[in-house]
Parts: C-alpha cells; structure tokens; sequence
C-alpha cells in the first residue's frame, strides 16, 4: 500500500515530530516520579507474590510499609536489597518475614546504594531471564504451530468466571478465533491491588490475577496445540495497578495487553499524572516482553461523534506511538486502536469509514492496528447488528487491519453469549475470505470522497497535534479534547500514590529493559 | 379439465384481528410463527435436534422445525428454530404503567417554573455505583443534551447538578442535602448480575436511613429501566430508552407543583 | 462509467451482431407462427373476459371453437370481424352469444380479409388507447409523487392469498419497498388458460388473474400516495399464457413483468417452440405498454455453478437483448436478469460478484438490470444469510443494479414472513445510504482479478454465441448450455398450441404495436 | 478495606451437564438463555411489548426481554425477545429413528452387487407433483452427482432412471412397472401447505392400489425429509439435507439382499 490516499508525507511527518516533542516533555515528568503501584511492581518482577491472612496482597503490604516509613522515593528494590545485606537472608525469606510482621525493613541500618545494586541486579537479571523463556515459548510455539492469518480474529470471553470463561475460549479457538481477551471485572481498574488466586465471580468479566492469568494460559495452549494455530491471550495493563499487571502478564505469557493512560483517565478517572507514570513502566515491560499493547482510541468514539472527532483518534495515536518509542517498544507491537463507530445512518459512511482505516494502515505501516467493532450504535435490533458487523469486516480485510476485535450482534444486550461468539466468528470468516485481496485490487479516484476524507482528517490531527504542544497535554485534557471528556490534573483517583523520586532512587529493571538486554 | 380451482366463494377479505386472542404472525393470521436461536449443552446430531424440538413442544410451539444447527466446538449445539405458537394473549387487557404527564417541551417547561414554582429547581444526577457510562446522564443533564433536544443545564430556572459517573450513593446523597436538591437522577446502564437493582435499592434505603425518602423526587433512568420496575424499587419514576431531558423536566416540575414536599434543608 | 474495467468493445460489439443473428433467425420461426394463446390475448384486447357457467374463460372457449374448426391459422381477430359483418352484432355481443353457445363463428360465410380488418381496426386502435391511457397514468404518477431511487427494492409477497397479499404489499411499501412482485402459485405456468376473478388459495404464491392484478394496483396506489413514492407492481408474463398475462398486465397498469421464453423451456419445460412464439408477442404489448421485462437468467446458476457459467449468463443477456430489439422495446425497459449465486466459501468470490455485476452495468448502460439475491446457498442459518444479503446489497449500489429484488434471510426455509421483508428492506437501505456514492469512488487496478475476471466472462460468453450462431439456438438448448438443462425441440408442454400462420392470418395488433402507434 | 473479594472458596470447576435436565446455555450453565424473534398484530407501544412478555412468559420464558420493538407499517409490531427458559428435556432418553445401514462407498455398492445381488439394480426416480425442483434428484442420481459424490448413474450395476421434475405419481408409477424397478426414489422440496404430505400419501395409496407396494424399496428425499417422517408416511426410509448418492444406494442394496421382494414384472 503505497500512498493510495495521496496523503503529504510532509504532513504525517510533521505530525509525528510534534507528537514526538509532546510526549518527551511528558517523559520529563515521568523520568522524575514514581508510583505505589511502580513499587509493587519492582517487588513482584522480584518474586513476591500471595497475599496475608486477611487477603492483602504481599506487594502492597511491603510497600505500604516502605511509604509508611517514608522510604518509597528510593525505590522498593532499595529496601529489599539492604534488608538481605542487613539481614544475610534471600529476598523470598525477607518477603515472607514481613508479611508475617515478623521484619520492619525501613527501621534497618542502610548500605550504599551501590552494594545494594550489586545485590539485587542478579535478581532483576533473573527475573527478566524468565520472561525471556516465556518469550521464547510464544516464538517456539509460532515457529511450530504456526498462526492464524491477519487480521487475527480477536474476541471477549466476559463469564465472571474462570473455569466458565476458559470452556468459552476453548470454543472460541475451536470456532476460529485467533486471540481471546478475558474481559476483566467491572471496576477492578479502581482497585489499588491486584485480587490473587482463581476467581469465579465478577460482573461483566472476570478478574485479573495471576492466577487467573495461568489456567487461561494452559487452557489456550493446549487448544492452540489442537487446533494447530496459536492462541494469544489478552487482558488489561490498565487502571490503578497498570504496571503490576503487565508484570504478570509478562510473567504468564499474555500477548495482547490493553494499555493507555489516556483511557484511564478519560473513561475511569484516573489522576493523570499517576497513569501516565504507570503507563512508561508498564509499557518497559510490555515492549521487552514482546506483548502487542492496544491503545484505547476507540473508546473516544463511544463519547465524541466518530465523524466529527475522527482526527482526535489520529492526534492520539500519534502520541501514543511516541510514548511507544520512549518504551523501546517495537512498531510490530504498537497495537493502536481505533474504530468503526460512525452513526449508520450517514449517508456514505462506508466511505468515510474506509478512508479513516486506510489512512491509519498507511501511516502507521507496521502497527498491528486494533481494529474495534461498532458498539454505540448497535442497538437491541441483533439482525441489522450483524450487517454493521459485516460492513466493519469488510473495512478491515480491505484496509488490511490487524487485530480485528470481532463485533456481536448483541454488543446492545449481553456481554456475549457462546451462540454470538460463534456467529460473529463466521461473519468475520466468510468476509475476509471472499475479500481477502479486495485492497490489492482498488483504486481511489483522486480527489474523491475518500482521499478528501484522509487528507482533511489528517490535516486536522497536526493542527490538533500542534495545539496540544502549545496548551501542554494536561492542559489539552483539563479542556476536555479528548472524547469530550474533561480532566483535571489534580483530580481523580490514585494521585496519592505518585511520589518524586529521590536522586538515589533506584529500579533495577528501568536501564535494564531500556537497555533491551536480551 | 380447464376449471379455474381457484375458490372465488372464500374471496373474502383477509380476517381481521381478534384483540383478545393475539397470537404470533408469520405470513397470514394466527400462524403463530416464532423464530428461536439457542445452544443446547449436547452434542450435534439427530438427537440434538430431537431435543430442540421437546423443548421447542414444551414452550408450546407446535410443529418445531431445526432449519439449522451447528457444533459450537465443545459438544454444544446451536439451534435456528421456527415453530407455531399455540399460546394467545388478551391484548385489551394489558394496563402498563407509564410515567403520568404531560410532556413540555424546554420553552413550557421554563413558563411552568416561572408560572408555577416561583424559584430555582435544582436537580442532582450521577451515574451510580460502579457504573461508568456517562452517555445517558449525560444526555439528559449536560448543555448538549441528545438529538436535537438539550439537557437540563440548558433550562432556565433549573440548576442541573451532574457528578459523573462511578458516583456512591453515599456522596449522590451527600450532595442533594448540600445543594437542597428538588429531585435525584440516577442512571444505571450496566445490569449485569442484577447489580442496578442491588444498587437502586440500596439508595432507597439510605434516603429512608435519613428520613428524607419523601422530600426528593427520585427518578431513574437507562435502557434496561422502564416505569414499572422503577416503581416496584420505590422509585417516583423510571425512564428507558430514547428519553430525553424534557420528559425528566416535565415529570418533575409536575411533582413538585402538585405534591408539595418539604425541602431537605431549610 | 466509462470502460473502468477495461473490456475491448470490439468484442462486445461482435458477442452483440453475433447475437443478433441468433435471434433474427428466431424472429424467420416466430414470424411463421401463431399459437393458442396468442389468439386468445387478440381476444383478450378486443375485450374477451370472463367464463362460463364451469369457469371455462370465454377466451379459451372461443379459440377452442376456431381451433376445432380449423380457421385458427387465420388468426381470432378474422373470425371475430368476419361474424361482426355477417351477423351486425357488436364484439361483445357475440362472445356472449358463443359463451352461451347460441353462434358458432367457424360457420359463417366468410368476408374479405380487408372487409375484417377495417371491421377490427377501430376496435383495436381502441384497445389500444386503453393501454395508453394506464401508461399516461404512471408517468402522471411518476411526475408528481415520483419515485424511489435506483436501485429499486423489489420484494416479493406470496401468502397464496390476494388481501392477505394487500396487507404485506403495502406494508412493505411504508416500509421503502419501491416494487411488489405477487409471486403465483405453484405451477401456474403449466395451465393453459388464466383463471378467473379473486383468488385466495395458492401455493407459495398467489394466482395471477386480472382482477387480482387490479385489487393489487388499486392497494398499491393508495399505499403510493399515502408514502409519495409510485409503487411498481410486478407479476410473471410467463408460462403457457405469457402473452395473455401480459396483455392483462398492460390493461392493469403492470409495471414490471418477468418474461423469458428461456426459463420456461429450461425450468419448466415448456415446449421451446410455442414459448419462443408466445415470447414474442408478450414482448410486443410489454415494449409497447412501458412495462419493464425481467429476464430469467439469474435462474440458470441455481441449477448451474454461478463461477463456472458466468458466461452463459452473459450470452443469453445479449440474446434477450436482441429478441427484445425485434419487439420494439425500449432499452430502458430491458431488465436483463442476473444474480449473486456464487458459493460463498469462494476465496475472492466477492471480487468476482463484483466484476460480473460491473461487467454487466457496463455492457447494457441503459438497461434497468435486475439483480436477483443468493438462493442456491442460502441456508437454515439466517443470521449468515442475512450478510450474504448484505454483500449481495453492497455489490448493487457499487456497480449500479437497477431492479434489485431483496434477499431474504429465510430464502431456504419458507416464503417471506412480514418480519422477513421488513429486515430484508433494512438491510438493503442501510448498505445503499451508507455505501451510496462507492462506484464513483473506487477504480480498479489494470490487469487485476477484477478486470481479468470480467474480460474473461466476455471472451467466453461471445465464442458461446458464435457456437450457438453455428449450431442453432434450438440444437444449443437440446444440448444443455444453459443452466445445464436439456430439452427437445419437440419435447415438452404446449406444442400442440402452436400453429403456422396462413397466408391470410389477421393480428391488428402486432402491425399496430410495431409501428409504435402512440 | 484492601481485601480482595474474590471467592477463592468456590473456585470449583464449572459444573458438569445434567444429560437428563438439559436447559439452553447462554453464558452460563442451566441459564437458559434464548432469542426469539415474532410479530405480533397490534401497533407499537409499551403495550405491545407487554404483550410480547407475556407470550414468552406462557411460553415458559422468565425474566423476557423486548429487546427491540418495530412497526411494520400496518399496526402490526415486531420483536426481539430474549427470556430464560425453564423447560427441561432429558437427553438420555431420546430415541430418534435413522435409516440403519452401514454406509458403503461406490466402490463397496459395486462389488456389493456383483458379490451378493449378481443382476442390475434399477431405480426409478422423481421429482413428483408440481414441484419443479430438480437439483436434489439430479444430486442423488445423475452422472455429476454432489459436492463430489457421484451420483447413481456412474454406479455399475445401477440403471439410474431420473424422470425429472413435475412428473405425476401415475407416470412414476407406470415407469417403475415398465422398467421392473427394484427401487423407487421421490425427491419433495416445496413443503408448503404440506403439499409434499398429500403427495406422497397419494403415491403409497397408488403403490398399494396396483397392489405392488411390497414389492419395490420406497425411498423419499428432499430439505425437510426425515427418517421419521418418511416412516410415518409408509415409506421405506427418507433422507434429508447433505445425503449423498451412497447413503441411498447403500440402503437400497442392503435392503434388498434383505428381504427378498418379488419383482415388479416377470
Ligand atoms: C459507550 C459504552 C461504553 C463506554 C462508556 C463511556 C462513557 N463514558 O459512558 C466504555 C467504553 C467506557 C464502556 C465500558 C464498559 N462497558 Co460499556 N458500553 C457502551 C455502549 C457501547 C453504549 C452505551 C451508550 O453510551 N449508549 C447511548 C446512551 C445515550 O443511551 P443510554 O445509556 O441508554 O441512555 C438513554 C436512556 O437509557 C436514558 N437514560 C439513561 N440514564 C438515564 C438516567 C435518567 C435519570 C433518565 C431520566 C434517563 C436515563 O436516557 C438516555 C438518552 O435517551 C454499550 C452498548 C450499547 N450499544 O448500548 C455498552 C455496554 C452498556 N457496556 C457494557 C459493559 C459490560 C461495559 C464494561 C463493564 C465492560 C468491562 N467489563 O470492562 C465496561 C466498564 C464500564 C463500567 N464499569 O460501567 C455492557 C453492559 C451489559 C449489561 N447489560 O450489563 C454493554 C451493553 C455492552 C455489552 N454488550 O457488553 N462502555
Ligand atoms: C434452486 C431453487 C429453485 C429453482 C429450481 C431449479 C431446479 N431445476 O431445481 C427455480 C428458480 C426454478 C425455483 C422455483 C421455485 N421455487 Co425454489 N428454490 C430453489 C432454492 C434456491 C435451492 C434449492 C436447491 O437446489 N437446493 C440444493 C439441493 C442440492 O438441495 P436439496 O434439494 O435439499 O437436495 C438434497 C437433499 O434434500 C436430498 N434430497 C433431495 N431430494 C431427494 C430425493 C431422494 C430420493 C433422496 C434420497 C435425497 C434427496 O439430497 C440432496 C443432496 O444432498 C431454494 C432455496 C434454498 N436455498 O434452499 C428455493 C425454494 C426451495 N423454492 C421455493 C419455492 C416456493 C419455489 C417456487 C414454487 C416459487 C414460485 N411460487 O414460483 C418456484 C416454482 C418451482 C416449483 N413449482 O417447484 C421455496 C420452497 C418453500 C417451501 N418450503 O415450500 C424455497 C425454499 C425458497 C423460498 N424461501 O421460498 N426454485
Ligand atoms: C486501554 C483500555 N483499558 C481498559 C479498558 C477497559 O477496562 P477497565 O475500564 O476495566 O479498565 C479498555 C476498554 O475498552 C481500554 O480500551
Ligand atoms: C422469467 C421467469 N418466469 C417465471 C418465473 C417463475 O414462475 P413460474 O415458474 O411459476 O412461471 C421465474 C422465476 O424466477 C422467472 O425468472
């Protein structure tokens, strides 16, 4: 695909370079701050794991401690370290004496923050040592049993329950599909905690836990295994615990994690601040583990009009993409998201449609793009649902989308039943069959509705690009641009566990995965 | 041999409905006709489609035919059904409940607070519990309002108080003692398990914990609400699918003028 | 559209003489010809209607009389102006004298065949007028309530019942139906006489008998008021009474009428003969009471493969075409038939649904095709069919079908339901608005599956022609190269109703309607 | 306040069918989810919804849903429900009648009868009555055959005689005694009014007037043939969608071997 649109590479490369100069400034900020949910991360990546006998998980009780103690802007991998050279005791037995209250470890004398790296890098090299094997089980797998063809068909398992939710997915697989995402649990985005162990209850999804992260895991491979096509799992590196839960999903071998601070705020209320910190961490970890992250464009469309705010989805892709890059995350796993959301009604819509996901595909060449179904306007009309469906289908394998987040014809209803998993999955099959080469095959007369449509939104995106780098992306988002939605800086949930870092903080993993050790 | 066999002696027109005895319509009059799609736990085959039809025979359709079915990958069967419903219903019968007003539009609204109430009618709403869709308070309360009609911020003589979404029924109370709230709004989009009604309930009961139940006009709204069940939670009324801001206004403004409440604060 | 697929117009130029010496070779037979109920639509203009006592149509009555009298090779029109000279009686007098079997019109002394036809001819100029005068209706019609937008959504109704017919009829046209086709009741094309009066009892369609077709426009005139918008009625001239039925649908302000000697021989074997005879004079009081044909060639891809006989389809569109030609219709009433009937497990097939429906548009620019809907591979799930249906939809308003009868999603369980129609006519509005402008949009890549397809289907539908000019249509038929169906020159129903003329055979019609009287 | 209020307690298996309490399965085991969709001849409103309800509920549906509502231009509504059905059907004691025969391919039919018939078979075969539908006939028995099943006529040791479609039960009949035919096949497709019933009544009644019923194999095909069905009407064995020339040849040539009929002719 080769500027079919007639889209100024002046233009997109304008664009890029201020979105780039929008996210370092952020970077800035970044770079100097951490997080609670930071900490329990580095904790976790260093092996704690289970939770206290009234259900706290250990992480947080050990940073709680530190952040009681006031030690939390040195980092948690500091107080581990200086406890085993305090203590002469392994990190594991150290995790295991706090919890049981039986160590304070912010009370202990303090080494240098030099011996304290000399102790913990072994560790941090360890742990990362692990994720690569379950890396290089993806790729093993790849390389044996092959994949799925793009665009990968991509669907929700929303039981509540794990057990339920894994015989879903294994029907998924059987019925065709490429990659399941186990719908997390209303809300769990607010918790300040990651629930641990196997869970069977949840409302609209299924918690996220490690746990529930491992039985997925298995079941999917074995399906893959039987199928001869391997399954990749998704869930969510998002809300209060981000980077706690890419942890575990580089830890489980999840593939797919939906990620973007911008989603939290806007959608979940989440303090800005905290999230786009979180957001750098997780994304380290994601990008060294070779997940696809998804960012969550779309849901603007779900709050703004699709026509009208279409170059606000663009603008953010963009500074999505530069977060990306300041990550060290590959453009084959920048899973940028957008959609087909355009009220059905518009006459030519289907072109307007079109032109938004061959602009995204042209400017974005290598992203396996994240493709979501039309939801806002689907109604309880499951019939006239289907074909919104189909025409989205049609756009995808036309525009050669990636991850096609297959829609349900009673995405209005229930969250799917096995029934509309299945259907949806033939839809989405016979489409991109009886099209596979429609994009190869068409031309876009010059100047006509759809190169216009690219063109005029693109335009808009860079003034809105240059906008924000003027107004500073705070700013921009206190104003409400994005999805309409207004945030304020200081406002909503888990500022409280931002903190500035100290000159000696220290994290082993950032210079590690920064560095790319592999 | 050339005898036309039509029968030109039953040339009558096409019978006409009985009300009390309303039945499903396929292609001519009570035919019944139904379309069923289900899964079934058993595995695809004769029997499965047996199966579809026993139960099909137990709804009480008759003739059930399986048009389609199909593995559904893990022994289950999905099954397209058409059958002929044997069951009638007395359609004069049905009484539904329905929110009992005259609607106004923004303008009649407005006269009606100059005219009748004489004073700023505030009007709290949130989106409730752990709810996040904002889309359907919003559209009632935000300046914009939803397809051409504006919100209530929009109306003179009314102060529109939106908290957003995710919003406890404790700081949903909290605020409409604050502000001296004429009526509560509460939408709740996601229904799933039930948890609106553990919720909508749940405000109720903290309204009644502090004796003021009777001083707000409570409403609630969302596309899975209707005014039945909003009734039978103690709600004053319950709004559906495509509402807009001035059912909620003329609902209200009516209340208030007739049933004269006490205000929260005073 | 302007050669976008690229097809040589010399080769299109050359399938079209070619076919035109088919059908003037046909036009030599036809024109030697009579048949039984061509003389019974003579009698039918001159005002013939009703039945007897046993429900024998007075037409069939009288032609049976001349017949057994042997004077049927003079054609009915003499007969009936012969015993207007010899007895001073008006034309209606003496078909209720010979419906009452009080005058046997074979006895008479015979007049001059110029003495006749001056007898006849104000009777016919006449009937003519009548005709007129329903034409001048609908174009009243179509200039003040005017009509929908191509293409037109053609629905069928088929209750078996003519008022519950009323009640879908105009349901579907508040619903957008711009065209009703009454289907007819099973097997109706085999009898060889038109039953009578209202009918409320068929299968799977309703009888077509004039008043019938009169309850039916009156309804739909109504509901075309009431929704300002004309509503086309369709009803099939086709059948062993095709020339009748049209004769009935000229009077009853028919809009559109399925006419096509071909399927019957192929579908319902009809005797090629009598049909090919028939078709002719059908042809002529369609082309000249403004009524749009429909041929039948969408038909042969359900009994052959839609990929494999592309071109078959082709070859027979060009022969209608021509037999068209010879009947002095118009191009703008030729509603050459073709169809959406590949498999849809096809890689690419929608591609070549594409270059076909293109390809056709392109080859007949003024012909208001009509595009009939999957059938073959409809199946019991309708929730698949539904999207078949809805790329069938999306391919008509691309290349810019004209009559577009809807699929429907029920197409393999039973004939439409009201809740079938509604969605079918769902379906179709929202891909037409959503897609309007596409065709002007989109060009297709030079030498790709698109263009090679279509100038593939062209190449081989002309050698079909050139092999069918060698060989002879009726020796192309007796060999199966359409629709894969075999049928003897002398085989099948209704040969022995097929006459040659004398060389005093009298048909006012015909001179009249070939020279366009208007 | 940071306890994770999961139910690590339950964290069983999800449970396991019932096979003689099978319920529709939406999401959930036992929930008994299912869509419906009808029309109903009473003009669009909350009223009509009501009614929809209720059918579902005397259909044995709880909790029923409209979760969508149209007019279809003539006051008539059309829904889409879903509600949760309590029927239950057992499984387990499900019987359903099949042709039973083990299916031979063309190759074992051959050498079937030269092994055990040692004479050619003649089948006789139709689309009968004014059903004009030749495509399933022509699948079982012409040359081509069927998404790559060959069809009678390349068998050796079949004469595959397909009369086509609209043929008369007396010309079948007359057909099948002219050529001694062992077996006689009758495709129906259009099922309307149960034109296909009458039909296929009326050709058994022929058979048994010419008092040569037992002596030829019935067999009947077509969409909405079943084995039962085909039983009931007095017909050897009936065959429904997807048969293939083998299943019916497999049959005729085993039922043969079988009884030993007394030929047509002799
Ligand atoms: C947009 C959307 C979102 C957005 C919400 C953005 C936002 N800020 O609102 C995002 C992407 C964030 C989202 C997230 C989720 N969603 Co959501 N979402 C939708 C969607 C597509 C549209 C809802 C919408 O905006 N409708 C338009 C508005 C205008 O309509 P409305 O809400 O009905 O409001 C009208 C009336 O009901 C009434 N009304 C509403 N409230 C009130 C109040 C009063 C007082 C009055 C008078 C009237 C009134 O008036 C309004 C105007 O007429 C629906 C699917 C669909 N097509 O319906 C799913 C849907 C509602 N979501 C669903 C789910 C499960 C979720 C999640 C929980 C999934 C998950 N596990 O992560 C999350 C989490 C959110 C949460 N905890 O609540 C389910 C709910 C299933 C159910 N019945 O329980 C749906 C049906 C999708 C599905 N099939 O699964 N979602
Ligand atoms: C093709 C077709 C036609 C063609 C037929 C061409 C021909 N020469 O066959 C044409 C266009 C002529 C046609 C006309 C009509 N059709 Co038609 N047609 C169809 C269509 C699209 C496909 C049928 C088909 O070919 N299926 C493929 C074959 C291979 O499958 P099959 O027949 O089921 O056969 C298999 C099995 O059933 C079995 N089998 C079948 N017969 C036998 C016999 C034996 C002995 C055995 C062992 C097995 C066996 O084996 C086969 C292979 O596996 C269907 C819709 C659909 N998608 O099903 C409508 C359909 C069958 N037609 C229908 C109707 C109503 C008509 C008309 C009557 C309409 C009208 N009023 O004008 C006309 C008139 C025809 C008539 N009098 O019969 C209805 C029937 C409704 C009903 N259930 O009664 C259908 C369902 C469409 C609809 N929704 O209205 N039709
Ligand atoms: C990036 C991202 N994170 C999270 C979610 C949803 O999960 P939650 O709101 O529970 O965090 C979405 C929803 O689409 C999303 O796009
Ligand atoms: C030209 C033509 N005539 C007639 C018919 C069907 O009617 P019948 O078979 O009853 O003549 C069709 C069917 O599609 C047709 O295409």
């Amino acid at each position: 695909m080769k500027n079919i649109l007639n889209l100024d590479p002046k233009v997109i490369e304008n664009a890029r370079s201020c979105a780039a100069r929008i996210a370092e400034s952020i970077q800035t900020f970044i770079d100097m701050h951490t997080t609670v949910s930071i900490e329990r991360t580095v904790l976790r990546l260093l092996g704690a794991d289970g939770v206290n006998d009234v259900d706290i998980p250990i992480p947080n009780i050990v940073v709680d401690i530190i952040k009681d103690g006031g030690g939390l802007t040195r980092g948690a991998a500091y107080w581990i370290g200086n406890a085993m050279i305090q203590t002469g005791l392994s990190c594991q037995e150290i995790l295991e004496k706090i919890a049981a209250d039986e160590l304070d470890i912010t009370k202990l004398s303090m080494a240098s923050t030099e011996k304290v790296q000399e102790k913990i890098l072994p560790l941090a090299v360890e742990a990362l040592e692990k994720i690569r094997n379950e890396t290089s089980k993806r790729e093993q797998y790849l390389a044996t049993i092959g994949e799925g063809r793009q665009p990968y068909l991509y669907v929700i398992i929303a039981t509540g329950n794990i057990y339920e939710d894994v015989i879903q997915a294994q029907a998924a697989a059987r019925q065709g599909a490429d990659i399941i995402a186990v719908i997390r649990t209303t809300a769990q985005s607010l918790l300040d905690y990651v629930p641990y162990g196997p869970t069977t209850e949840g409302f609209g999804g299924t918690y996220a836990t490690q746990e529930n992260f491992r039985i997925m895991r298995k079941a999917l491979d074995e399906a893959g295994e039987e199928v001869r096509r391997y399954i990749r799992l998704c869930n969510y590196s998002s809300g209060l615990c981000m980077p706690e839960i890419a942890a575990m999903g580089a830890q489980e071998r999840l593939d797919v994690m939906l990620n973007d601070a911008l989603y939290g705020i806007l959608f979940r209320d989440i303090n800005m601040k905290r999230t786009l910190v979180d957001q750098f961490f997780s994304r380290l970890i994601i990008g060294y583990s070779g997940i696809i992250f998804n960012s969550g464009e779309d849901n603007y469309l779900t709050t703004a009009d699709a026509y009208e705010e279409a170059h606000t989805v663009l603008a953010s892709q963009f500074i999505n993409e530069q977060f990306a890059v300041r990550a060290n995350i590959k453009e084959e796993q920048m899973g940028l998201g957008h959609a087909f959301e355009m009220d059905p009604d518009i006459e030519n819509g289907f072109l307007y449609e079109l032109a938004q996901a061959l602009m995204t595909r042209e400017i974005f060449p290598k992203a396996p793009l994240k493709y979501m179904p039309p939801t806002k306007f689907m109604t309880g009309n499951i019939f006239k649902g289907h074909i919104q469906d189909a025409l989205f289908n049609l756009i995808s394998v036309w525009s050669g989308q990636s991850l096609q987040l297959l829609g349900m014809l009673t995405e209005a209803i229930h969250t799917p039943h096995l029934q509309d998993r299945m259907l949806s999955i033939e839809n989405a099959k016979y489409i991109f069959n009886n099209a596979r080469d429609i994009g190869e095959e068409i031309e876009y007369k010059r100047g006509g509705i759809i190169q216009t449509r690219a063109q005029f939104v693109l335009e808009k995106a860079n003034n809105l690009l240059h906008e924000i780098e003027r107004e500073g992306l705070f700013s921009t988002i206190e104003k409400g641009k994005f999805g309409g939605v207004k945030r304020l800086r200081d406002g909503g949930k888990g500022l409280d566990g931002v903190f500035i870092k100290d000159e000696n903080y220290f994290n082993p993993f950032i210079d590690l995965m920064l560095g790319g050790v592999k | 041999m050339l005898h036309a066999d039509t029968s030109k002696a039953d040339a009558v027109a096409a019978s006409t409905v009985d009300l009390t005895k309303i039945k499903p319509y396929g292609d001519t009059l009570n035919d019944g006709m139904m379309q069923l799609s289900f899964t079934l736990p058993i595995p695809e085959g004769e029997e499965a489609n047996e199966a579809a039809k026993l139960i099909a025979k137990k709804m009480g359709l008759e003739e059930p035919a399986v048009v389609y079915s199909n593995d559904l990958g893990i022994g289950y069967t999905f099954f397209i059904l058409y059958g002929k419903c044997r069951h009638t219903v007395d359609y004069t019968a049905i009484k539904v409940p329905k929110v009992d007003v005259d609607v106004m539009n923004r303008q009649q609204c407005e006269k009606y607070i100059s005219d009748n109430i004489k004073r700023d009618v505030v009007i709290v709403g949130a989106c409730t519990g752990t709810d996040a869709h904002t889309v359907g308070i919003d559209a009632i309360m935000n300046m914009k309002g939803f397809h051409g009609h504006f919100g209530l911020e929009r109306y003179q003589g009314i102060e529109a108080i939106n908290m957003g979404s995710q919003v406890s029924n404790e700081l949903l109370v909290a605020k409409a003692i604050e502000t001296n709230a004429d009526a509560i709004l509460v939408s709740q989009i996601v229904t799933q398990k039930d948890v609106h009604i553990t919720n909508m309930t749940n405000l109720v009961e903290l309204l009644e914990a502090e004796g003021i139940r009777d001083r707000v006009i409570l409403v609630c709204g969302g596309p899975r609400i209707s005014h039945e069940i909003a009734q039978e939670l103690g709600y004053d009324a319950g709004f559906g699918p495509n509402s807009y801001a001035e059912d909620v206004a003329s609902f209200v403004l009516t209340e208030m003028a007739g049933k004269k409440r006490k205000p929260l604060l005073h």
